[in-house]
């Protein structure tokens, strides 16, 4: 354990903005591997320079995933973050909470860790920040018996996560909650026992708002959708043009569609219903008035991912539109019908929007045998390269017999 | 023994009553002020939610705390955002003032819903990871310092603000879409420990990792060897094999992208696109940093129409108009020479001088 | 002996008075009906270009046919366009009315300005070239016989319409960025003369040809082989090498893009886009492919706003739409697998029923 | 010589658009190979086939380029188009002629081939099509006793095109035609004499409506543009408000910057100089009021092609603006530099733009010393995989010694 000066993380104790050296200094209090993790840390800012060694490999019981192994570089100088793994579990869909259950878990990490956590790690997960290689296993045990569980890492599926949907949202086009909780218990071996080329993503986000980024940061992105008119309520519609709201600038005329007209007598809008893309732009501007349609469901995106190696990805459309109902058997077995050909044809850290940019999507359509719409692309190919398959061409040898 | 594979904790037992009365029913959401928000349902029934920014990397006095505000406020329940601020479920209207006035008092920032700056989706750092560029941690907490009035208010901004944080380019923080992006980069070609190499890595594996083939075999070492010019630093060789050092404290720092966005409003999704090269990495309070996001959020502000967000201003000023406007220089850094460059250049005369 | 490197013959001195006198002082030009412009020099001075549609392969007859009329009307000088067509250049008003009633009574069809169908350009075919796919004049020839009317008038369409063909993937039609592009297309791999190939090719310069890497030595047979499933049929390879016959009449045709322009006028250029990926080699008169043009250019004509060209009114109604309303259905052809692909896909929820 | 019937061709001759068979038909009478090569092209018709072989290396003395050797695979049944070659001949710039010289071309045509030619080549030649090995040089002599001279081919610089440009066109911004006949000349020698890695183009056009499509179909694109104001005549403006033209609609709604605004009252239009692109959507559309500003010059482009290999490419800034006066040293230095850098690092049948793509417009624009410019890019780069300069970065070894 080290006592030092930390002139500089001091620093970070000042301005508004609640700090986490505050956090810090106060876990520290309380436990000495987070004395020494300020130490490390002040070191690293006099040296610009991270002084963590790659992770070993460590873990409990019957799981693969769900620890990150991290060690100090220098553990003579900081013996009690030698060993300061994290471990990640999965939080309950929608991140909401009751106090006591959040009271247990700072409990529990209390007796077993360094009290640091992240609220929440980026994809989704309680991140319990730093404890010793033993005390793994009983800090997994006691979390298991106070009914949470381990999340994803490596190369496996990763802790789904979904928007507060029909929680907290009027526009939820389908239950996030319930399909992320549904997917993530269907799918417990995939995530705690990571056998794929690489890692595998879903989000859940209940309309086009897109709240967790799934567009960008999952490999499967599912985004609430309708396909019938969106929803004017007229009166409403009124009232917001009473208020001064500038209807037609703010709305109709940012519209990327040009779908709406507004009559400025009537102050009633409409909407050309064929042309909407459902983009909730005019929704977003007018909640009390504008809803999304009554045909609910989701369209299904594929690809989305982070920079290595192909550089970044958003996710592309593979289903425009699937009602989603529990059990959601379709989803599923789509979901199985791509994770089979990713396992099969994917590289090692090959991401499965890699492996399609690598062998097509004509390939990957037939395999996981979804019908090819122009929903699918933002416009066709330019180049004349285009593959026939062998029942679509005659063959010279079969012509001449 | 602990039982394995139960899965997350059932969501729903955790919803307040007033969710679970309600829930799929909301009509309708109305801002009170910033980070006050009410939501109402097909019944009549309403739902407070008051947002508190958070530095996500919390101790347990902290979470406690936060627990206590909710036991006295929100009959014990309280969430998460996607973006790690904490949001205070109020069932009863008459709690919402009480709590605004605790809140205050101890000094939690309310806010980050509406035209504002929500916190900042940012990743480890020297905290907690192995090939950071930069802290994590350190930065947000500075640039949130410096624009802490526009997560407090929300009508000082043309939109909302994103601003995502990653310390190295796997960029966990997500930062490629962002409405800002402040992201830890290396700048030199890994360090290989040849003693090493054969012994604690696959060496195979090693140079299928690198995306520009710049990692060759070293059979004489038993190693690998780097052809310099084809490295971008992108530390992949690093992940497969320690031996391989990436962090370079002279030469890494942190490079700026702005104008990417995920929702689909009005416009698609896209990427955040690269505006400043590179920072110095001068902790504590990364100066040049904060000093760059704030010149961009200020041009930005002056200059956008009302719920324009960043890359919507920039896609109809045009990229030379942001770089005279924000007084950044653009250099050969900025023009792509990755794999889908091509349909980055411009391929028209229509341009600005 | 002759002399070499002397370079094209003096444009200047082949330019009609009216012109050298106004060279670079032009003001405007009019319309004076379809196919008749009158330029207006700041002097005042005005020149009449009368322009003719050319199959552009012409015999010797039709050459001198032409310097007949532009001897009689146009002291002599006559231009061709950009797209092949012939321009009769008078600078005698009195000679425009008596010039185009000749035009008339020979049957040369006057057109092809404004919003216009303008001449076809296109390429070798079956008369000289040795990778087509399909014929190019034959095809142009059936139709612009077709689209005749659209020619002759530059009222019935919404903006101008330039057809483009070329007989193989090289494109030397320059098809790559035209409203409508017709294009011939091979569709199986080549078929090696094992016995050839290391008589009359290179071999490493024929497996660094294909595009897709999909050629490998084959030691053996002193040959190369090809890796079918990777084909995409581009001909490369038959061009660097005779003995990978490339033309299979059993599959070759036609495909058809759409949605290109090359003008920077309101929106910046860019490619013709994959429409139809197969129509048949109906010589000699392709059918399909008048019929699938025909098709395309009445939709269009019925459903653009006015100024809209091809590609502005796909991109206003959308590419789903385009399918919908030419009736041509989407396949997996459609979607693109070749190295810029990425981009092409939807990235955002925002499409269309 | 071969005698028969062409059902299938004689379907051409119907229709009213000028028949390219009439034409064949016409020159049959005078020249033998022509009735060969109708007699093939039914063959062709007949079994949707070419019938032509790989050009073997023809040409004429002193000469790498300007004839397309062609060879007829049925030799014995069509003697006459055994050998089939054409001729690119040099096109005066703009293709601008007088009866005399065309006139004189058809006689020397008539003398030494088949009579039949392309009137242009799409590259902007005039393609004398079809004649025999040992006639390649008398018709060489006889063209360039008339004085012509060869266009391009192989892997060397393509014959330079131009647009009208100031000879008919109100809207040149450089003389278009000048600069074509002078690098035409200055670079006969790369023209005439492939050694590069592949093909290279030069196409001028007056402005950016680009009616040579120089964007797509050349490697430099040189296009016509100014740095000033456009300038409006008010007076005109008002001429066509009057004559009925909705210029709002057609005009200022339709600018893609909306730097146009139009007064309905006055009658005036007025333009934000600073916003506006020079599309020339207004000047196109009202010609006798609005025009280019006084300052032109050229915008530079690189890379335009089309599919082989990479997918076609449209040519992107590398200069915004350059002024273009004769001799034109400026842009010829710069040629130089491109053609060097080319020369050295291309590789067989990489064009330049496909090089570029390779090795980054980094390189390039330091090879060629340009300065990079926001107008190069759509937009920037949005992956981090930023190279670094030598001179850039601090070495470790500089800094601890
Ligand atoms: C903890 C966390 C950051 C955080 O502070 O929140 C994190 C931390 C790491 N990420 Fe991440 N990633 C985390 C979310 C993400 C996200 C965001 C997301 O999931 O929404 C991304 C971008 C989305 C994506 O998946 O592409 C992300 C993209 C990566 C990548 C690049 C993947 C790519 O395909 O581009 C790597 C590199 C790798 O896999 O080797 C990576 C690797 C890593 C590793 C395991 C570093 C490594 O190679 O060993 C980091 C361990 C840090 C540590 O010591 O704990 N992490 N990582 C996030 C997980 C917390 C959680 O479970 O809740
Ligand atoms: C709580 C949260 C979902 C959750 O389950 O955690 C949420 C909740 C709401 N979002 Fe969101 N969004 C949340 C993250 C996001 C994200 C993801 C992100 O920021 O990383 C996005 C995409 C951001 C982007 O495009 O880069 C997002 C894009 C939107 C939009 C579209 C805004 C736009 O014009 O681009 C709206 C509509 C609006 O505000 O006009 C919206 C609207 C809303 C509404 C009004 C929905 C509703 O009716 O309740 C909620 C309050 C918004 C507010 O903060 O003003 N929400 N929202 C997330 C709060 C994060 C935070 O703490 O700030
Ligand atoms: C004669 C010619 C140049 C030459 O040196 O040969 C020429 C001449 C003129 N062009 Fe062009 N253009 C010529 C090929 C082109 C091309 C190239 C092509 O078609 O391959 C283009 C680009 C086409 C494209 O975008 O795909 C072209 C795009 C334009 C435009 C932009 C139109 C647009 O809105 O996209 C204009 C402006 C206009 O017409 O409004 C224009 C305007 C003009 C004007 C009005 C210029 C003038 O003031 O004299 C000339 C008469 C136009 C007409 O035909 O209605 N010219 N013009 C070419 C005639 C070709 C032909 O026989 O049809
Ligand atoms: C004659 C001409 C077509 C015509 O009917 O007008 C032509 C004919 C040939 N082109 Fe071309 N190209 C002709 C203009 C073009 C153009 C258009 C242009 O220059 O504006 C292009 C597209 C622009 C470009 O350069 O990319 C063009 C792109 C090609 C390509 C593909 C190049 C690429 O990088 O993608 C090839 C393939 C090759 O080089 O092997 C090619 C190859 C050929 C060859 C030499 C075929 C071969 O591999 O041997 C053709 C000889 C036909 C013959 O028997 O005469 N030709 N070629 C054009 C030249 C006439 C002239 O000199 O005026
Ligand atoms: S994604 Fe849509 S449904 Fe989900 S919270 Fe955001 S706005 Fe609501
Ligand atoms: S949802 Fe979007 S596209 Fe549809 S009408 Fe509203 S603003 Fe227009
Ligand atoms: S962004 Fe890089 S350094 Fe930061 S946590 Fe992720 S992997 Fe680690
Ligand atoms: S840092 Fe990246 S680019 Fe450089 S050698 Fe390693 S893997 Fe290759
Ligand atoms: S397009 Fe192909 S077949 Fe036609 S002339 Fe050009 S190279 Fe020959
Ligand atoms: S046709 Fe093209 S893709 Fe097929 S083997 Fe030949 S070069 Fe390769
Ligand atoms: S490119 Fe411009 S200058 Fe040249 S002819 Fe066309 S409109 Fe005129
Ligand atoms: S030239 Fe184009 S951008 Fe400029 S004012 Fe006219 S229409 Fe607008």
């Amino acid at each position: 354990m080290t006592e030092r000066k930390t002139p500089m993380l001091d620093e970070l104790e000042k301005g508004p903005w609640p700090s986490f050296v505050t956090d810090l200094k106060r876990a520290a209090e309380k436990n000495d591997s987070v004395k020494d993790l300020i130490a490390q840390l002040e070191q690293s800012y006099e040296e610009k320079k991270g002084h963590w060694k790659h992770g070993g490999i460590v873990g409990v019981r019957g799981y693969g995933a769900g620890v990150i192994g991290r060690y100090s570089d220098e553990p003579e100088k900081y013996p009690n973050i030698a060993e300061f793994h994290t471990l990640r579990i999965n939080s309950p869909a929608g991140w909401f909470y009751d106090t006591k259950t959040l009271r247990n878990v700072c409990d529990m990490w209390e007796e077993h860790g360094s009290g640091l956590l992240n609220l929440h790690g980026t994809t989704g997960d309680i991140i319990l920040l730093g404890t010793k290689t033993n005390e793994l296993q009983p800090t997994f045990d006691a979390f298991s018996d106070a009914g949470f569980d381990l999340g994803g890492s490596g190369s496996g599926l990763r802790s789904p996560s979904a928007c507060c949907g029909p929680a907290r949202c009027e526009w939820a086009c389908y239950d996030t909650l319930d399909v992320c909780d549904n997917l993530t218990h269907e799918y417990q071996d995939e995530m705690h026992r990571p056998m794929w080329p690489y890692k595998f993503k879903f989000k859940f986000s209940g309309c086009p708002n897109d709240c967790v980024a799934s567009i960008a940061r999952s490999d499967l992105s599912v985004i609430g959708t309708w396909r019938d008119t969106l929803r004017i309520n007229q009166e409403e519609i009124k009232n917001y043009a009473n208020s001064g709201m500038d209807i037609q600038g703010r709305v109709c005329e940012k519209c990327p569609t040009k779908a709406l007209t507004f009559n400025s007598e009537t102050k009633e809008l409409f909407v050309k219903a064929e042309d909407c893309t459902r983009c909730m732009h005019c929704i977003n501007v007018l909640p009390k008035a504008v809803r999304p349609g009554k045909e609910k469901g989701a369209t299904l995106m594929i690809g989305g991912k982070s920079t290595i190696l192909r550089s970044a990805f958003l996710s592309w459309v593979i289903v425009p539109f699937m009602p989603l109902e529990a059990p959601y058997t379709e989803l599923k077995d789509l979901i199985a019908r791509i994770w089979e050909w990713w396992d099969e044809h994917g590289k090692t850290r090959e991401r499965i929007g890699e492996l399609i940019y690598r062998l097509g999507m004509g390939n990957f359509l037939r395999a996981v045998d979804l019908p090819p719409v122009p929903q699918m692309v933002k416009e066709p190919r330019a180049n004349p390269y285009i593959f026939w398959q062998a029942d679509e061409v005659i063959k010279a040898d079969e012509a001449t017999k | 023994m602990s039982r394995t594979d139960l899965g997350p904790p059932d969501y729903k037992e955790m919803l307040p009553p007033v969710i679970k009365e309600n829930y799929g029913q909301w009509l309708y959401h109305e801002y009170l002020k910033p980070g006050v928000m009410k939501h109402v349902s097909e019944k009549g029934d309403a739902l407070y939610t008051i947002r508190i920014g958070s530095p996500r990397l919390v101790g347990l006095d902290t979470v406690r705390e936060l627990c206590d505000l909710a036991d006295k406020y929100c009959d014990g329940y309280l969430r998460f955002t996607s973006r790690h601020n904490v949001e205070l479920l109020v069932s009863n209207e008459a709690n919402v003032d009480p709590l605004l006035a605790e809140l205050k008092q101890k000094g939690m920032p309310v806010g980050g819903t509406g035209n504002s700056i929500s916190n900042i989706v940012h990743t480890q750092g020297w905290i907690h990871c192995h090939t950071p560029a930069t802290d994590a941690s350190g930065i947000v907490k500075a640039v949130m310092d410096d624009l802490y009035d526009y997560f407090t208010h929300d009508d000082l901004l043309p939109a909302r603000l994103r601003v995502a944080m990653a310390c190295c380019l796997n960029m966990c923080g997500a930062v490629h879409c962002s409405d800002i992006a402040i992201l830890g980069i290396h700048r030199t070609p890994p360090r290989i420990d040849h003693t090493k190499v054969s012994k604690v890595c696959e060496i195979p594996t090693v140079i299928a990792s690198c995306p520009t083939a710049a990692i060759k075999p070293d059979p004489k070492n038993k190693s690998v060897k780097v052809t310099e010019e084809k490295c971008m630093y992108c530390g992949n060789c690093y992940t497969m094999c320690p031996a391989m050092e990436i962090m370079d404290p002279l030469n890494d720092g942190i490079a700026i992208l702005v104008g990417g966005k995920v929702s689909n409003s009005r416009t698609a999704p896209g990427f955040s696109r690269l505006a400043i090269p590179f920072l110095p990495n001068n902790a504590p309070r990364w100066p040049e940093v904060t000093e760059a996001v704030r010149n961009i959020v200020e041009t930005w502000a002056k200059d956008a129409k009302k719920g324009e967000r960043m890359g919507e201003w920039i896609s109809r000023i045009g990229w030379e108009r942001f770089f005279d406007r924000t007084g950044i220089p653009f250099t050969d850094k900025h023009i792509d020479d990755y794999i889908f460059s091509i349909p980055t250049f411009r391929t028209t005369t229509n341009f600005k001088w």
